[in-house]
């Protein structure tokens, strides 16, 4: 498969692009949202556009409703959230909680998907027990309780926790913390007696939950996958939560370098244009090196996870780890070139450096990917 | 100089009996700092018998002469108060851009008058000084300022419009640079004090990306401005037109203040305080690790450039090379904070971060390497001045 | 174009027959690289019978058209098999600069007769190139070149000195950008094709930091050109002083080339590599890590970029950020492979190291970054090209 | 103490500057035994002018002929020596030898001490088995043998070994080789029988040797310091050493530095300057700041290491770790700014970068260095 957009891809690309520059703009969204103190974070009504443009469904089959696409196309419009900083469950639900669902029964599936493809709910995932992305270790714990399971512990950084109508929590049936085996993914639906959110606002400005379950009574249908089998289905989830991270991630780096290149042609200094200036051509240049890098590695992550391929585990981690680097230096170049304004809120500029910051945090940093890329490549 | 050593000894005794233990606990926040004025107050008070302990001993500005309210110390003096203040853990008693800036500006640049007046008033915290550099569209480029005073004989009428003004809106008078010729691009500017309760003076605060900020918009409407304050007391430093040497200089000046503070809390390692919070991952820890080597690297240069501005030694640019090697070092200690910090450093409002303090501290870092002269113009300036390559 | 399974099943076939298992290692040292020309022998017969099978079937310049000594093959037929090639470990049959850099350029600049003529002697490996266009004093600034050809109406006496030719010692004929036209920056340089046999040609090598190189001076002393080696086959590319088209367009060529080589073995992790010499230090492993993380970045990058040129997508200007990226990634990797390999790295001349081979790759890597554009022009180049920045 | 050169030091570099500009050039002396391919890689009687500049004792004490002085002192030589490149035995003969040595008895000292002072004799140390710096791990093993020891095993990278008089073996006398305590210090003389050299010439024109020592009979007398207890001793001889190095290294990266900077004064290209363009000032201003840095660390931890302080060890190592990171970049900006003919093997800044190599893998690279200081600051 080349290493580029097919012609449905480059049509679906430019869909998204128009949508979400129209529809997703950040003074119709992040700063309208933000300014109202708004206690979900995100436009619900978008949420249902999102549906009628068909996004939502683009990972689930075409039984429940969706499109039965690929981590390519929900790259492609996670790459236009991150330029537009558009707040969205996107990620928690489409991506995240519909790939957990994908290895659910079909009872399962069909009480959650079609919903969910409709704009009708969103679903968050928890997985996070502590501040640092420790996947490797699930302390949460699920007990065998009559024909179901009762829930304990506490989830950190569950994005959109408190907004989700249901959330994906991977806990622990039996072995130790760090066991490889013995994990399980529940589906948990809001209203389920015993879970509480204490629900805070991030430098984003999206909203994350720490959750306590305090003997969260479960049925046995709320089992996605296998029990004590649940790595997998967790292992399959972070590879696509990630590649739609670093995808999201991207979009963060090349809005933000695009402001700022075009600041460049704007803004005089000395009495000249400051993009005249060799000093900031160069950097502007590398700049737009690692960009379009970080970009190819995103895309070929996508399609070996489209493709299958035993590859997409070290590339998602490749792709994570390379895209927080590149956009992390867009923001910190866009913030600098801007001097001064763009430390100011009235500028969009900061806004990019604060989403590109939690979100390089989401699902694993660039240090905790480097060295999983150490580790799988056997060092 | 007297005995060092007896020096050191008559200091310790002193901070001993007049510094309170609540004025030995390091500084929270805003609040801890006393920063004068006229509508000052105290927080507590430990905070206002430090103070006047201090101002009575003249060791707000302990390196000031005893006539204009400082204490006449050497500068190796200074030294062994500051070490023996830092070995306690002393809170400054006074901050002041009186202090750093404006009296600096005037040891050099003031008349007689002006000293008594003003470098007695800051010395004592009675007047709190801003700063009227910046101006909308000029960024790095200060020349290019538009703030106008038309010259009316015994005063100038100034209009126009600041922006970067630190506590502007808490502040009792502004040095200010002034546009008093637009035909003379560098000696056209004046630089002028004023009051800031003066008609026709107002201030904006301005929301930054790390949330409210001291610095300030400040317009300037029809404000007057005399050209003497008493006898021997004029309303500018320097000489009329000649405002960009004063300027030039105290620039130097808070180039060396940054660059002398860059590195932040600089003689610990960063790795050491947050491997405390939790076991760091591997590829994260050689980060810290190679930080720690550059940040007390760093630590040595300061230490060394401050031995060395004593003696008058070292190239005389070198605070620009501070100030960029410094804010740069801090930018990516806040950066390893945040990796450091998780999720949670990421909260923006919560209790359990004091409202985001690790968030707001990290974009707070961002503007180092913009205010007091960008790393740019930093760099321009060692490509200059210390390398001397051509056309910079 | 024929169905590809089809294809790639008769390309396996063909390879199984026809390349020789000692052709299937890798390559060692420069004599196992055949490079043809007049002089040329062969290290075997495996090495002769790889060649001459491949020259046969027209396979040292595969997607070249058949009757200039080409396969004829469409993109996507030769990309299968580069990847069956790649899939045996095959080596390149033939290595030339003809086939890298003047066949590109005669192919698109070229008269038939020119075609008929030089690709064919290329393809069959009869002919040798070498390429002049630097010069010293001119570096990364081309057309400040001093080499002059005055015109004698039938032909040209040139006079000047090349740098940087590489085996033009043992080069048979050199494409040399030559000025004719003192008055016309741009428009006054013919690319001249000639004889290194003719008389006033002479080479002497250079020694580099790394060691011997290929790399050559080569001095013009009333050397003579003729326009014309017959009927439709004139002795320069392109037109008379408009050289400059010929050569941009060929440096483009070669920076796709370098660009796609750039990262060097890259598909392959160097922690990988270097962990099995010995545990390395954990500092040393992170370091390892974050590169490859951006090597094999990179390689994906490659990937996009020849999948894109095959189908005219990507940007004219993206050969100059790949070679950018790709050499500079390039360095890293080497400046890692001295880190893992210690002291035994540094040795220069013993056995154990055959001769200093790390150390001699690692310095040889410095060149990547100044030959074929210097980082700094590709920089350039990007930031007015794709960026489209003012004044670049 | 200000963290600068006194008045004495101050003229003592006035005096290392000039001799070493004059007698250690790099025509006349590196290139000089390197085109003649010199068996010792540095020229005895050059070594015989230190000794006349009263170099070669700076650190030794008077009852020995020497200054009596310190390491800042020591730094100062140094950095004139990196400066100009000039092979010379002092950092292993009279840094570190010299330093080991004052830990042995007044017969060790009187032994060996007035000779190398005088010029006489250069010694070597042996330290490094296999080609990483793992002094953590000492394998050679030296067993008590009638009324001395009986020296086993193989030591790597001893510079200058081969044309040592002498040369400091850390060798274990009880324990395993990972242990901290059981390890001995020797003197084990040239003609010693039974140490074998395999000598190599290095990258940056040095010669080092691989020792085998099979067997080698060794007298009580030439123990330096307590028996097992060589730790300590090492340790001293490693700080000193490495503060050394940092010495030398910050001279290398002032060197290629400073012929860079006047380059980019001279060469023309499109019609400039090439120090006109922006983008090379900056790259340039933001060298001198790091290689400002590096040295003012450097003195630092000389001025600690002389003062006795417990902050020394750590303060060698960042200093170490610092001058290869400011080092590496003069160098590599160095022959990136040459462009082509800093390729080439006539210029000398290709020099630098092949010495600046060989140094920051003596006595340990930045890697091992930062990880050091992680280890001593409790991370």
């Amino acid at each position: 498969m080349p290493l580029y957009h097919d012609e449905d891809q480059a049509m679906l690309a430019e869909t998204a692009q128009q949508f979400m520059a129209e529809q997703g703009a950040i003074k119709d969204q992040l700063r309208h949202w933000r300014d109202r103190n708004c206690k979900d974070g995100f436009g619900h009504a978008l949420w249902k556009q999102f549906a009628e443009m068909g996004f939502t469904g683009i990972l689930v089959g075409e039984d429940h409703g969706g499109l039965d696409m690929g981590h390519v196309e929900a790259g492609i419009v996670l790459e236009e959230i991150g330029r537009n900083l558009t707040p969205s469950p996107f990620l928690s639900s489409s991506v995240l909680a519909a790939t957990a669902l994908k290895h659910g029964s079909d009872d399962v599936k069909g009480r959650w998907l079609p919903d969910m493809v409709a704009g009708e709910k969103v679903y968050a995932v928890a997985i996070d027990e502590g501040p640092k992305h420790r996947p490797e270790r699930i302390a949460c714990k699920a007990e065998k309780s009559g024909n179901g399971f009762r829930l304990s512990g506490k989830k950190d950084f569950v994005v959109y926790g408190a907004s989700a109508e249901m959330i994906v929590v991977a806990a622990r049936t039996s072995g130790s913390d760090s066991d490889e085996d013995g994990l399980t993914l529940f589906a948990v639906p809001q209203d389920a007696n015993g879970m509480s959110h204490d629900s805070v606002r991030l430098v984003d400005s999206s909203m994350a939950s720490h959750i306590t379950f305090d003997g969260v009574e479960l049925d046995g249908d709320a089992v996605i996958g296998e029990v004590d089998g649940g790595r997998a289905v967790l292992n399959a989830m972070l590879t696509a939560g990630r590649v739609g991270a670093a995808a999201e991630g991207v979009g963060v780096a090349r809005g933000a370098m695009d402001m700022t290149v075009d600041y460049l042609k704007q803004r005089k200094q000395f009495g000249k244009l400051i993009g005249e200036f060799q000093a900031l051509q160069h950097r502007a240049a590398h700049l737009y090196s690692e960009v379009e890098i970080a970009r190819a590695v995103t895309i070929k992550a996508a399609q070996l996870l489209d493709g299958g391929s035993e590859q997409a585990e070290l590339m998602s981690s490749v792709a994570k780890a390379k895209v927080a680097k590149a956009a992390g230096l867009a923001v910190r170049e866009g913030v600098q070139m801007h001097g001064g304004i763009g430390m100011t809120d009235e500028y969009d500029i900061g806004l990019y450096m604060k989403r590109d910051r939690a979100l390089q945090e989401f699902l694993g940093d660039q240090y905790y990917h480097a060295n999983r890329v150490a580790e799988l490549s056997g060092y | 100089m007297s005995d060092p050593e007896s020096f050191r000894s008559e200091v310790r005794d002193w901070l001993e009996a007049n510094c309170p233990p609540e004025m030995r606990q390091p500084v929270r926040d805003e609040e801890d700092v006393y920063w004068g004025g006229r509508n000052a107050s105290f927080k507590n008070d430990a905070q206002k018998a430090w103070f006047e302990a201090c101002r009575d001993k003249g060791y707000t500005v302990p390196e000031w002469p005893k006539e204009y309210g400082g204490a006449g110390l050497t500068p190796a003096e200074g030294k062994i108060l500051r070490q023996e203040m830092a070995r306690i853990g002393a809170r400054p008693p006074l901050s002041s851009f009186g202090i750093w800036m404006l009296g600096p500006a005037l040891l050099h640049f003031g008349t007689e008058g002006q000293k008594q007046r003003f470098l007695n008033e800051i010395a004592r915290g009675e007047i709190r000084w801003c700063q009227g550099y910046s101006e909308p569209g000029s960024g790095s480029d200060l020349v290019s300022m538009q703030t106008f005073g038309e010259d009316k004989g015994d005063h100038w009428i100034v209009n126009g419009q600041k922006i970067w003004t630190s506590y502007a809106d808490e502040a009792d008078w502004i040095f200010c640079l002034v546009r008093t010729d637009k035909e003379n691009k560098y000696q056209g500017i004046t630089f002028m004090l004023f009051d800031m309760a003066n008609d026709g003076v107002s201030t904006k605060p301005i929301k930054l990306i790390s949330g409210n900020s001291p610095f300030c918009e400040t317009f300037m409407d029809d404000v007057k401005v005399p050209k003497s304050y008493g006898e021997d007391i004029p309303g500018y430093v320097g000489e009329i037109n000649r405002g960009w040497d004063v300027a030039k200089y105290l620039l130097g000046h808070e180039r060396e203040m940054i660059s002398a503070t860059g590195g932040g809390d600089r003689a610990s390692s960063l790795g050491a305080v947050t491997s405390r919070q939790g076991e760091l991952d591997p590829v994260l820890r050689a980060e810290m690790a190679m930080f720690d080597v550059d940040a007390l690297s760093f630590t040595a240069m300061s230490e060394k450039f401050m031995d060395e501005l004593k003696v008058n030694k070292g190239h005389p640019a070198q605070p620009n090379m501070l100030k960029y090697a410094g804010t740069e070092l801090n930018k990516r200690r806040h950066e390893l904070l945040m990796a450091a910090g998780g999720s949670r450093a990421l909260e923006w409002e919560s209790e359990e971060t004091s409202g985001g303090k690790t968030a707001r501290g990290w974009l707070r870092t961002k503007a180092n390497s913009i205010e007091g002269g960008t790393s740019e113009v930093m760099l321009n300036v060692i490509s200059k001045r210390i390398l001397d390559l051509p056309g910079a």
